[in-house]
């Protein structure tokens, strides 16, 4: 995969579009092969898979803003949580079990959450950019405490009961429907957000992160920009949210959380920020180590993880896929 | 390397189901974390029930498999569950410390045919999610209520309620509420402060302002009831003769060593102290304290667990090993025994814990070590949260 | 001719200190001006003030006959006044190819669209290899621009600006930082601008001034002490005296 | 009624006060705790997640020298101090020194994964209870103010950070390694082109920082008891206090924690339930109104 991104085309115009047209398509197989590996080679894990993807799209969406538009923020879960929050409330309170309804209803509610954050948010740079994304999200923790009667507060939202997919697939007790369901969603995502990084606007944030005085000079408007991928990011963030709601049938405070928000942004670290590849082997890298650790040893495995985050920074500063793009274009040029 | 491992995990879950004699439990718990504790003390209660009945029942070998789930993220929780009763092929689903954990996996139960023994979680309102699930621990409002009538006979006319601001919190200030209110008494005020709480000064003016003869305070175990009872001492309101009250929660044992001298005399009421003076308790500590390791960690979850062990073996004896959670369910219903905290029994309706609650005060050792010191009964108390719910 | 570009009775002081005074200037289409100065007469003030990054204290800024002295800065750009940087400023992980695009679909408004590829426009792949051609920078076109050299970066950045269709331009020293052997490939592309477009140039380098520029303005202490023609310029007093103070007589007179 | 209004005012200035007295106590041991971390960000431009780490560290170290030992609180201290550097040094080397100048993100993962192994190692070696550090008898129990008591160890507290605050200020403005420390700042290259040895200022700026948490999470246990969790539970508090100030600015810190202890207890006074939505709300107002902080300085 690190191979297909470093082929970068050689020739300007029409020429170069069917090669970033096979990179897409290829990433894409090499995405559902992954996902048809996990569910062959861990049928009894699917529930862990699930909520990987879940997190996935999470992680994808702090990418957006973080790696895409230089935005840092640690409180990115206010936007998944909102998107749990509203599809698990239509669900409770007003009825709404069809799944792909609830997915709708969560991706517009991580949106709204994304207005809200981002109007914030954007307001600061830097330092002061985590200060006021770590209070968004409080706030928002706090909100969904004290509106108990449609959150469920600390206890959780509970009694979320989707309907079959389609009216077919069952949600069942090995998680089957919940996985298909959830590679589904996430490939969408992966398209939409692939052909959306690559649009015009997509060009248009990237250069925000890099010189948004050049970007002002050019007539563009950095804040309406950005809080449009604001709003992109938290439909993005909603789905996952959702899909989450979905999955488990609960809704819980923690979807809201400073710590959700932060491991996030470690996945992303991790896998490496910029790139949406980067995201996805995060977060399945970050989870799946992290799975494996505590079951191997419940009660002290936060010492390997941290001892793993400080590996990464030591030995892969760019994170895993953004080292090892590095390590194989470097390798192409010694060899030619 | 990393498929080998996954190939290495694939082989262990197959050969994991080879065993048919085997019956697995499942236990979820908060065995790292800020939580860690109490997830020791799940761990303590079941291995000093199996060094004291052995692991097996009649012929079934009994192993647990113990998941991890440091704070409360049902996600995580539903998720490690479906992994249990489809990976592990658990029998038996217990442990659960926090309510939502316990909320996520009540959908699961009737589609696997697993029953579920919440060993902690005190929301009224998980029994009712689903009839497969039994409770051998306690409820907010089980240990709240009572104290309500305490303060009445020991003629406090005035309570001011203060809580955190969360589900067990909130839970607590009802029970008191109602109970206190129905028994003639008066609510001057209710303060509901947020979790995150560190300086507890200004809840302690709040406390004098109010006028109140007694606060009836609530907070999650752990280090905020340090910082609690400490304020509580030093703005002078033990001195101005203001009682305290609450749950047990506040003056668990294995905070106690922490809140020392500043806890004396603090009155509680709870199912269970380690103090509790009977034969089957004393067996229980010592098998109990043998499997924690540092005595003074000892603490009330571990007695949910121990009593869960007990159902769950009930339930298999009655099964014969065949797994039928309705059958394994129905035939705890009503069941009673001694337990380490006294006499209990399951409700059958409910499938909750119908148990004794206990006036506890805070005392002095001999050996200069604190701990809590029954002084009054409530008999078999059901857990009055249930009716409020309806 | 209507003027495209007036400036009327600009002031602006930071505390007691006036950075601007009472300065105005008129362009025509196709005019070629250099604005010069001793280091602290007030250059980049003006040049913030002009584009709405500073607000002056009173006096107007007139884009072809509109008043823009309250617009935003981004408003004045989408109205036609383009500015390049002294220090370029351009996106390093970015090619050429996609600046000009970038900078084409921004003008015709199509930044917004969340799909599509520039590369699937015509229109814009025309546009932007024309730029490329014109500015020599085709060969490089889909290189990283932080692996292009300094003076291909200089040359990009006035195709950027070029990209924008501007009415003005501003140049903040164009030729700043480029290596001797690169500078006649600047001062071509500066040669092939536009005729009609009006050109404000500000710069240090004489030589450059004196080939480009058809009028010179000079600025001192914030206020403009000459407006007339290159050839002028060095023969008058204040200007010479603004530049070297007290020796001014002295060289002349050797 | 002259008297009973006269009564009322009374009291009202008597919560006043005593509102503002713990107002005061809690913002100064905030101060003593955030102050290092302000150094450290502000000075040495390293978001660094792990502080709280530092002052658990310290909090640990005195625990154990005062519980096990059976040391004074004034040994304690200076043992625990000394302890944390001598923990935190071969750290700097070895892995600091490899993130100054770092991504952001990039130091926010590396402090992250040091604090997760800090907890996992603190609760391995003194298992997950809660520590507590026994004061001496002087600064046990109440002092009476007349119109109210107060704890003495917050006296005791607010004496500390006014100490901290003056000896820093006097480090950073009057002594030769301050000048040092600020060229470095401004300019690294520049400064060790003038033989100033960076990497020896910076190395000595952290240890003080490490010193100051180890010196707050001793002072402020009675409020922030030490427990594993410790390094991240109160994280976020640091981090927001410190930013509110103005990283690397000592008045500003100071200011901060006032200020944010004055919301924050007020709040908790008047409307306890909503006092998260005070913290916060202010915080962002604070935030958009003064971005750099309350005093930080411009770049």
């Amino acid at each position: 995969m690190a191979a297909i991104e470093t082929t970068s085309s050689a020739k300007p115009g029409a020429a170069a579009r069917p090669n970033w047209l096979m990179r897409d398509l290829l990433g894409l197989a090499v995405i559902l092969a992954v996902a048809a590996i996990g569910y062959f080679l861990f049928p009894n894990n699917l529930a862990l898979l699930t909520r990987i993807l879940g997190v996935a799209l999470l992680v994808l969406s702090i990418d957006l803003v973080t790696g895409f538009c230089g935005v840092a923020t640690l409180g990115h879960a206010a936007l998944f949580g909102a998107g749990a929050y509203a599809s698990g409330i239509a669900a409770v309170h007003f009825g709404i079990t069809d799944p792909l309804l609830m997915v709708v209803v969560g991706a517009f509610g991580g949106a709204v959450a994304g207005v809200v954050s981002g109007a914030v948010i954007l307001r600061g740079h830097g330092l002061a950019q985590l200060v006021l994304s770590i209070a968004v999200v409080h706030l928002f923790h706090e909100a969904a405490n004290k509106a108990s009667a449609y959150t469920g507060g600390s206890d959780g939202l509970s009694g979320i009961a989707p309907d079959p997919v389609f009216g077919l697939f069952a949600f069942d007790l090995w998680g089957r429907t919940a996985y298909g369901f959830a590679v589904a969603l996430v490939v969408i995502a992966f398209v939409v957000l692939r052909l959306i990084t690559r649009s015009p606007f997509g060009m248009l944030c990237r250069g925000i992160k890099e010189d948004p005085i050049r970007i002002r000079a050019m007539g563009a408007s950095v804040q309406g920009t950005l809080l449009k991928m604001y709003v992109i990011s938290g439909a993005v963030a909603g789905v996952g949210g959702a899909l989450n709601a979905i999955s488990t049938q609960v809704v819980g405070l923690d979807s809201l959380s400073f710590t959700l928000s932060a491991e996030a942004l470690v996945m992303l670290v991790l896998g490496g920020t910029g790139s949406l590849y980067g995201a996805l082997i995060g977060t399945v890298s970050f989870m799946w180590f992290e799975d494996f650790v505590s079951a191997a040893n419940p009660f002290h495995w936060l010492t390997i993880v941290g001892a793993l985050l400080i590996a990464v920074v030591l030995f892969a500063p760019r994170g895993l896929y953004g080292t090892a793009l590095a390590l194989v274009d470097r390798f192409r040029r010694t060899g030619k | 390397m990393k498929k080998s491992v996954l190939a290495a995990l694939a082989v262990l879950a197959l050969s994991g189901t080879a065993f048919a004699d085997t019956i697995k439990v499942g236990v979820v718990g908060p065995f790292s974390g800020p939580f860690a504790i109490q997830g020791k003390n799940f761990k303590a209660g079941i291995d000093a029930w199996i060094a004291l009945n052995g692991a097996k029942v009649g012929d079934d070998d009994i192993e647990i498999v113990y998941r991890d789930l440091p704070a409360a993220d049902p996600a995580q929780s539903k998720a490690l569950a479906q992994e249990l009763v489809v990976k592990e092929g658990v029998q038996y689903l217990a442990g659960f410390y926090f309510t939502p954990d316990a909320m996520a996996v009540t959908p699961l139960l009737e589609q696997a045919n697993v029953p579920l023994v919440v060993m902690n979680a005190a929301t009224s309102a998980i029994v009712t999610k689903s009839p497969l699930v039994v409770r051998t621990s306690f409820t907010t409002w089980q240990t709240s209520a009572p104290m309500a009538r305490v303060a009445r006979e020991r003629g406090v006319k005035k309570v001011i309620t203060v809580v955190s601001d969360y589900g067990p919190g909130v839970d607590s200030e009802n029970a008191f509420k109602t109970t206190f209110t129905a028994e003639g008494g008066e609510i001057v005020d209710s303060v509901r402060m947020p979790l995150s709480t560190n300086d507890f000064s200004p809840i302690m003016q709040r406390v004098k302002d109010s006028g109140a003869d007694a606060v009836f305070a609530f907070l999650p175990s752990g280090p905020t009831t340090l910082g609690f009872v400490k304020a509580y001492n030093e703005n002078g309101l033990a001195k101005a003769g203001v009682q305290f009250l609450a749950p047990g929660d506040l003056t668990q044992e294995s905070d106690l060593p922490a809140l020392g001298e500043a806890a004396s005399g603090l009155l509680t009421t709870f199912h269970y102290a380690v103090s509790h003076d009977s034969a089957e308790n004393k067996t229980f500590v010592e098998a109990a304290r043998k499997a924690i390791g540092n005595p003074a960690e000892l603490s009330f979850p571990s007695v949910g667990a121990y009593d869960g062990m007990h159902v769950i073996y009930k339930m298999i004896e009655a099964t014969g090993g065949e797994q039928d959670a309705q059958k394994a369910v129905d035939a705890v219903k009503g069941l009673a025994w001694e337990s380490p905290r006294g006499p209990v029994s399951i409700d059958a309706e409910s499938r909750h814990i119908t148990q004794n609650i206990y006036l506890r005060e805070v005392a002095k050792a001999e050996d200069g070590t604190f701990y809590n010191k029954e002084i009054a009964t409530f008999e078999k108390q059901g857990d009055p949260g249930l009716a409020a719910l309806k | 001719m209507t003027a495209v570009f007036q400036v009327q009775n600009l002031n602006k002081a930071f505390g007691g200190l006036a950075v601007t005074q009472d300065v105005s200037i008129t362009m025509n289409p196709g005019d070629r001006v250099a604005l010069i100065g001793p280091n602290g007469a007030g250059k980049t003030t003006f040049v913030n003030l002009v584009t709405g990054h500073l607000e002056p204290d009173s006096g107007k800024v007139l884009l072809g006959g509109n008043d823009v002295t309250s617009l935003s800065p981004t408003l004045r750009v989408r109205q036609g006044l383009v500015r390049s940087f002294q220090v370029t400023r351009l996106f390093p992980d970015m090619t050429p190819e996609e600046h000009l695009a970038l900078a084409v679909m921004q003008r015709t408004g199509r930044t917004g669209a969340i799909f599509g590829h520039y590369q699937a426009k015509p229109d814009v792949m025309a546009e932007v290899a024309e730029l490329l051609r014109t500015l020599g920078l085709d060969h490089i076109a889909t290189r990283k621009v932080a692996e292009i050299a300094y003076g291909q970066q200089r040359l990009l950045e006035i195709a950027l600006a070029l990209a924008l269709r501007p009415k003005v331009l501003l140049l903040d020293e164009p030729a700043a930082g480029v290596p001797q052997s690169d500078t006649p490939r600047i001062e071509a592309a500066l040669a092939g601008l536009p005729a009609d477009l009006a050109v404000l140039m500000i710069e240090h380098d004489m030589d450059l001034v004196f080939r480009f520029a058809r009028r010179v303005i000079v600025l001192a202490a914030g206020a403009i002490i000459f407006d007339g023609s290159p050839a002028d310029v060095t023969r008058d007093a204040r200007v010479r005296e603004a530049y070297l103070g007290s020796y001014a007589n002295d060289r002349s007179a050797a | 009624m002259p008297d009973a209004s006269g009564l009322l005012l009374d009291h009202t200035m008597q919560t006043v006060l005593s509102v503002g007295i713990d107002a005061l106590a809690y913002g100064m041991v905030l101060f003593v705790i955030s102050i290092g971390l302000s150094v450290t960000m502000g000075l040495m431009r390293v978001v660094n997640l792990a502080h709280g780490a530092f002052a658990m560290i310290g909090g640990y170290i005195a625990s154990y020298a005062t519980q096990t030992l059976g040391l004074g609180y004034g040994v304690a201290i200076l043992a625990a101090v000394v302890g944390t550097i001598i923990i935190a040094v071969p750290v700097e080397r070895f892995l600091y020194r490899r993130i100054y100048g770092a991504p952001e993100l990039t130091q926010v993962l590396m402090t992250i994964g040091i604090t997760f192994c800090v907890i996992g190692i603190a609760n391995y070696v003194f298992g997950p209870t809660l520590k507590t550090i026994p004061l001496p008898e002087a600064l046990r129990g109440p002092v009476d103010l007349g119109f109210r008591s107060i704890a003495a160890h917050k006296l005791f507290a607010i004496a500390c950070g006014v100490a901290v605050a003056g000896a820093l200020w006097y480090l950073i403005e009057r002594t030769s390694f301050g000048v040092k420390l600020r060229a470095s700042v401004d300019n690294a290259a520049m400064a060790a082109s003038l033989g100033v040895r960076t990497r020896i200022v910076y190395a000595v700026s952290f240890a003080v920082a490490v010193g100051l948490a180890a010196f707050g999470g001793i002072v402020g246990a009675e409020l922030l008891p030490i427990e594993p969790y410790y390094a991240l539970r109160y994280m976020v508090t640091f981090l927001v206090v410190v930013s509110v100030g103005g990283a690397g600015s000592i008045p500003g810190a100071l200011l901060a924690c006032l200020l944010l202890g004055a919301i924050d207890t007020t709040g908790r006074y008047l409307l306890p339930e909503y006092g998260e939505f005070f913290f916060y709300l202010a915080v962002i107002a604070i935030v958009c109104v003064f971005p750099r902080g309350l005093l930080g300085r411009r770049s």
